[in-house]
């Protein structure tokens, strides 16, 4: 078991694991999760990095000094509203909806590739290790100028996916 | 022979940084690359960077390259593009090669910033094409708009490797798998996560055993090591390819600091061979300075913030800043230098570069 | 294998469609792109041969610095392809070590 | 007590290593001092020549035998050498150089060697084209080339297999005498080594190495540059000069033509065009006495690469990849090698001044300075190059 664990973590596989993410000061407690649109922030190792920080209107997310600290998200500021998703270089700030209706929560993650689903695509949602793990219908595709070719996803998932998919299968060019 | 108050030598992110400050301050500056653009590695760098507002996180490399490249046009920097500098002669005088033509260029102050090469690593196989830098097929893709191939092992579990891996997927390959020999991803791991989720393997405590294919790429064979490197047998996997990029370290690029005569110091974590410098970016030989990735390989980040620092030293050493300016300016990126050498990733590099500045007897 | 559309960089800018001469037969290329480009874009992934063990070789580094890629370019051999500019009417032969192939009687 | 050898030769550049090499064929057991590495001062840093046409009459003798023993060389010492007779060519471009070059070719013949004059349809069929007409050629077939660099490496490996120790990084501090008599070397490590005979070997370092016993030996070092050029195919001729180089030995003052002619010549550059093995083009030569200093300069490489383009213009368009330069150690009173033992003190021997040929001569010298170690006496006679000549008057 100890064994298996060493194996485990983001140093290792490129995924984190659940004990760092929960140990991670961006990543919200499980409570917080029904009380509506939050943001969900996966950075676990001390980059030199604060976009987050800037980027929050609600002043959410908490860095400071040094920047290598991992960003310490305050659950009672945000509002769900999204605009640190694109901004995070490291592609780890996802939002989760858990509110969204009774068996389906909705997921927004950032996605760069081609070509772009399209509004009521059903594609496959991928979890944090590329395996298709459910059905998810996209609810939107949020390209602004200011996201800078970062587009942003919603797809909506069975409600006990929301805390794995992280992403959508890619479709062939 | 032309004189002129400073020659900068590449046109990367270094080079442009420390023209733009230099000349900012009033130098006469003459910036050169043997390039047809310029501008370096930044161009391929379509990836948004890490850091703060001050180090313009956030913002991809392509558009830090066209601000720069505004920037140094609006301070005066002389730009001359195709133009290789073939040799260091002594006085600080540069020799040139333009179109076939050669000329002489002396300057009072130079600063080097030629970059660096990517490492190789030879396997049974790695001569054949297909197999090339991680580098050159990032600058295939995403300044060429051209595929290196449909399907691409890469070697090497840095940042180069995670990023080159992420940019082929966006410009339409299928990466198979990356293959890290270490037992642990060296590159951030937010990088490492973002090719998982686009379904990449990443085989660490791996190696590519051999490159097989007639005339060029078409299969890899690869295995898992153990911990003095030997291949463990039972484990290969095969792989249909066409291409094998090797994402396995930089080094140098530092002829022309060798020619110049300055004194170097043999750093692995950085690279290797690299001029001993001082705070201010100044080499052994008075006059010369090095910024960038052939100070020690670093990232984008830091390469234009020892420019900056490396310029503006420079422009006080010839009296263009005062003393009193020129050491505030130089304190802000200081700072800023500092910012991104701390934490688990930066600290090595801290370490190095304090052990330069030892060398140079000012640490 | 050319990138017409990109997620971040959007479509590709080319200059003049031009066209080379590669072994004997027309390759398409854009004025100004490396020849190297226009040779993988068309599917060529052997450049040369080398002088002893005649084996083939490719793009290595795309930046001119290892000379891999070298050919023979309007009857000049050792051209980095990577970074020699494609121009319409240019002749390119594969190199055979030093030079053209070495026609044996 | 000190460790003791029969010989210490100092100097670990081809001159030194040929000495070991033969004194330890003879077997005696010898030491190199090497104040750097192997091959670090002058040997690397030339173009490997044996292009026995250039030689001072009274050289050519030994030049020919040197010539001879590379020719087993390859096999005797179990590395290829790249030693090949190529030929060379002897190029008059100017007209003052014709009469020159036919008073030279007279000497060779008479000296019973197989050198040929071109005639004209030889002389307008050079490669090339539209190559600056040559105005006459001296061809001398059995010329020859090496790889200096694997010879030197060559000479230190054989030598080392019969037993001979090489330090390197051992630069000298003294030399030890007792009653005009060699006793020990001391390094600059403090390290003292008896030897009983030195032989300095130290080429364009001789001056110093011999006012470290009181000799004033006439050798300064000449900065030699050169251009390396990417590989072509193989050329027909690979081994191009410029009758330039017999302007001194005939007492003719070399005229320039025209501005640039000027320069060149003030800038001592002759033409020495070589193509090596892999088809690399070395392209010299420059000399200037200016001392110790190995940088190269702008001006002496572009007048190079210009002069190179009167010959083959066809160069135009190939790459130059490198430039070097070296120090050639030479002679200042007569530019001929200084070999042998030194009267005013037993047991030192000298093997240097050799200019630039000294690749060429190596073997020969190696095995002279073996000889009179070993047996007092040498094959071929060495009177003309002792050091003594310089303080008999004729």
């Amino acid at each position: 078991m100890k064994k298996a664990r060493a194996r485990e973590g983001i140093r290792t596989t490129g995924i984190p694991s659940k004990e760092e993410l929960e140990a991670s000061p961006g990543y919200p407690k499980s409570d917080c999760l029904a009380r509506g649109p939050i943001v969900v922030i996966e950075c676990v190792q001390d980059i030199p990095c604060n976009p987050c920080e800037g980027a929050c209107p609600s002043g959410a997310i908490k860095v400071g000094n040094p920047i290598t600290n991992l960003p310490v998200f305050d659950v009672e500021k945000c509002d769900g509203c999204g605009t640190c998703i694109p901004i995070c270089p490291g592609q780890a700030i996802f939002r989760v909806d858990m509110t969204y209706q009774t068996d389906e929560a909705t997921v927004s993650f950032p996605y760069e590739f081609l070509p772009l689903p399209k509004k009521g695509d059903v594609v496959q949602g991928i979890d944090r290790a590329g395996g298709a793990v459910c059905e998810a219908e996209v609810l939107r595709v949020q390209q602004p100028k200011g996201f800078d070719h970062t587009a942003v996803i919603t797809v909506i998932v069975p409600k006990n996916m929301a805390m794995e998919v992280r992403s959508i299968k890619r479709a062939k060019r | 022979m032309k004189n002129t108050d400073m020659v900068v030598v590449g046109g990367g992110a270094a080079g442009m940084a420390a023209s733009i400050e230099a000349a900012c301050a009033g130098a006469e500056v003459v910036l050169i690359d043997e390039n047809e653009r310029p501008g370096g590695q930044l161009f391929k760098q379509i990836h948004k960077f890490f850091g703060s507002e001050v180090h313009r996180a956030g913002i991809r490399g392509i558009h830090i390259g066209r601000d720069l490249l505004k920037e140094a046009e609006e301070a005066g920097v002389q730009v001359r593009l195709n133009t290789v500098v073939y040799g260091f002669f002594p006085d600080k005088c540069l020799g040139l090669m333009c179109n076939q033509h050669t000329e002489e260029l002396q300057a009072k102050m130079i600063i080097l910033a030629t970059g660096a090469s990517e490492n190789v690593l030879a396997f049974p196989g790695w001569t054949l094409p297909g197999v090339m830098g991680a580098g050159a097929a990032q600058t295939l893709i995403n300044i060429h708009r051209v595929l290196p191939g449909r399907s691409v092992l890469m070697v090497g579990a840095g940042n180069v490797g995670l990023i080159v891996s992420y940019q082929l997927l966006q410009a339409g390959a299928e990466v198979v798998a990356v293959v890290e020999g270490l037992p642990t991803i060296s590159g951030y791991g937010v990088h490492a996560s973002k090719i998982r989720r686009a379904g990449v393997p990443i085989f660490t405590g791996h190696t590519i055993l051999r490159a097989e294919g007639k005339e060029s790429v078409e299969r890899v064979v690869i295995a898992a090591v153990d911990k003095s490197w030997q291949p463990l047998a039972g484990t290969e996997k095969a792989f249909e390819v066409d291409t094998v990029c090797l994402a396995v370290g930089l080094s140098p690029l530092a002829e022309l600091a060798w020619m110049a005569g300055c004194q170097f110091i043999y750093i692995p974590e950085i690279g290797g061979w690299v001029p001993v410098h001082d705070e201010n970016m100044e080499t052994s030989v008075p006059g010369i300075y090095v910024a960038g990735d052939l100070a020690g390989i670093e990232e984008a980040s830091t390469a234009m913030e020892e420019g900056r620092l490396a310029g503006l030293a420079a422009a006080e050493a010839l009296g263009c800043l005062s003393s009193k300016d020129g050491r505030a300016r130089k304190a802000e990126v200081w700072e800023r230098l500092a910012a991104l050498r701390i934490g688990s990733f930066g600290h090595g590099r801290a370490l190095a570069m304090e052990k330069i500045l030892r060398a140079k007897g000012v640490g | 294998m050319r990138i017409d559309d990109h997620p971040i960089l959007g479509k590709a800018e080319r200059g003049r469609s031009i066209t080379l001469t590669v072994d004997g037969s027309p390759v398409e290329a854009f004025e100004g792109e490396p020849i190297a480009v226009a040779l993988m874009a068309s599917g060529h992934r052997v450049f040369r041969y080398t002088t002893k063990q005649k084996g083939p070789r490719g793009v290595f580094c795309a930046l001119g610095r290892c000379t891999d890629c070298i050919m023979i370019v309007d009857g000049q051999a050792n051209v980095r392809t990577c970074v020699t500019p494609a121009r319409d009417g240019m002749v390119i032969e594969k190199q055979f070590g030093r030079g053209p192939r070495e026609e044996k009687g | 007590m000190p460790k003791t050898f029969d010989v210490g030769i100092i100097g670990g550049g081809i001159i030194g290593c040929a000495v070991a090499y033969y004194l330890s064929k003879a077997g005696v057991s010898v030491v190199v001092f090497e104040k750097d590495h192997i091959c670090s001062g002058t040997s690397n840093a030339n173009q490997g020549g044996i292009a026995v046409q250039l030689f001072d009459p009274k050289t050519i003798p030994l030049a020919l035998a040197s010539s001879e023993l590379f020719s087993e060389l390859s096999n005797e010492l179990e590395l290829d050498l790249e030693y090949r007779r190529s030929g060379t060519l002897n190029v008059a471009l100017h007209a003052y150089q014709v009469p020159l070059l036919k008073r030279r070719y007279d000497e060779l013949i008479q000296m019973g060697m197989d050198v040929r004059l071109w005639n004209d349809h030889q002389l307008r069929s050079f490669p090339g084209g539209d190559a600056k007409p040559f105005l006459a050629v001296c061809e001398s077939p059995h010329d020859a080339q090496v790889n200096p660099l694997k010879a030197t490496y060559a000479f230190a490996l054989g030598a080392k297999r019969l037993g001979a120790r090489i330090m390197l990084h051992a630069p000298v501090a003294q030399m030890k005498t007792d009653q005009k008599t060699i006793r020990s070397i001391i390094l600059k490590n403090g390290e003292e080594i008896a030897c009983g005979r030195v032989v300095c070997a130290a080429g364009a370092w001789s001056k110093e190495i011999g006012r470290g016993v009181g000799l004033d030996v006439p050798v300064e070092p000449q900065r030699g540059q050169l251009i390396i050029t990417e590989q072509v195919p193989r050329s027909e001729y690979p081994y191009i000069l410029d009758a330039d180089y017999l302007t001194s030995a005939y007492g003719i003052k070399p005229e320039g033509e025209d501005e640039a002619a000027r320069m060149r010549l003030k800038m001592g550059i002759g033409a020495s065009f070589a193509q090596e093995l892999p088809g690399n083009w070395t392209i010299g030569a420059s000399r200037d006495l200016v001392g110790f200093v190995k940088t190269n300069s702008p001006e002496v490489l572009k007048a190079l690469a210009k002069y190179l383009l009167e010959f083959m213009p066809w160069m135009k368009r190939i790459n130059c990849i490198r430039f070097i330069a070296g120090y050639r150690p030479y002679c200042i009173k007569d530019g001929r090698p200084i070999l042998g033992r030194v009267l005013d003190l037993s047991g030192f021997y000298l093997a240097t001044g050799h200019g630039g040929e000294g690749v060429a001569l190596a073997p020969i010298t190696g095995k002279l300075v073996a000889e009179e170690i070993t047996t007092g006496k040498t094959s071929l006679p060495i009177d003309d190059f002792r050091f003594d000549r310089f303080f008999c008057s004729h």
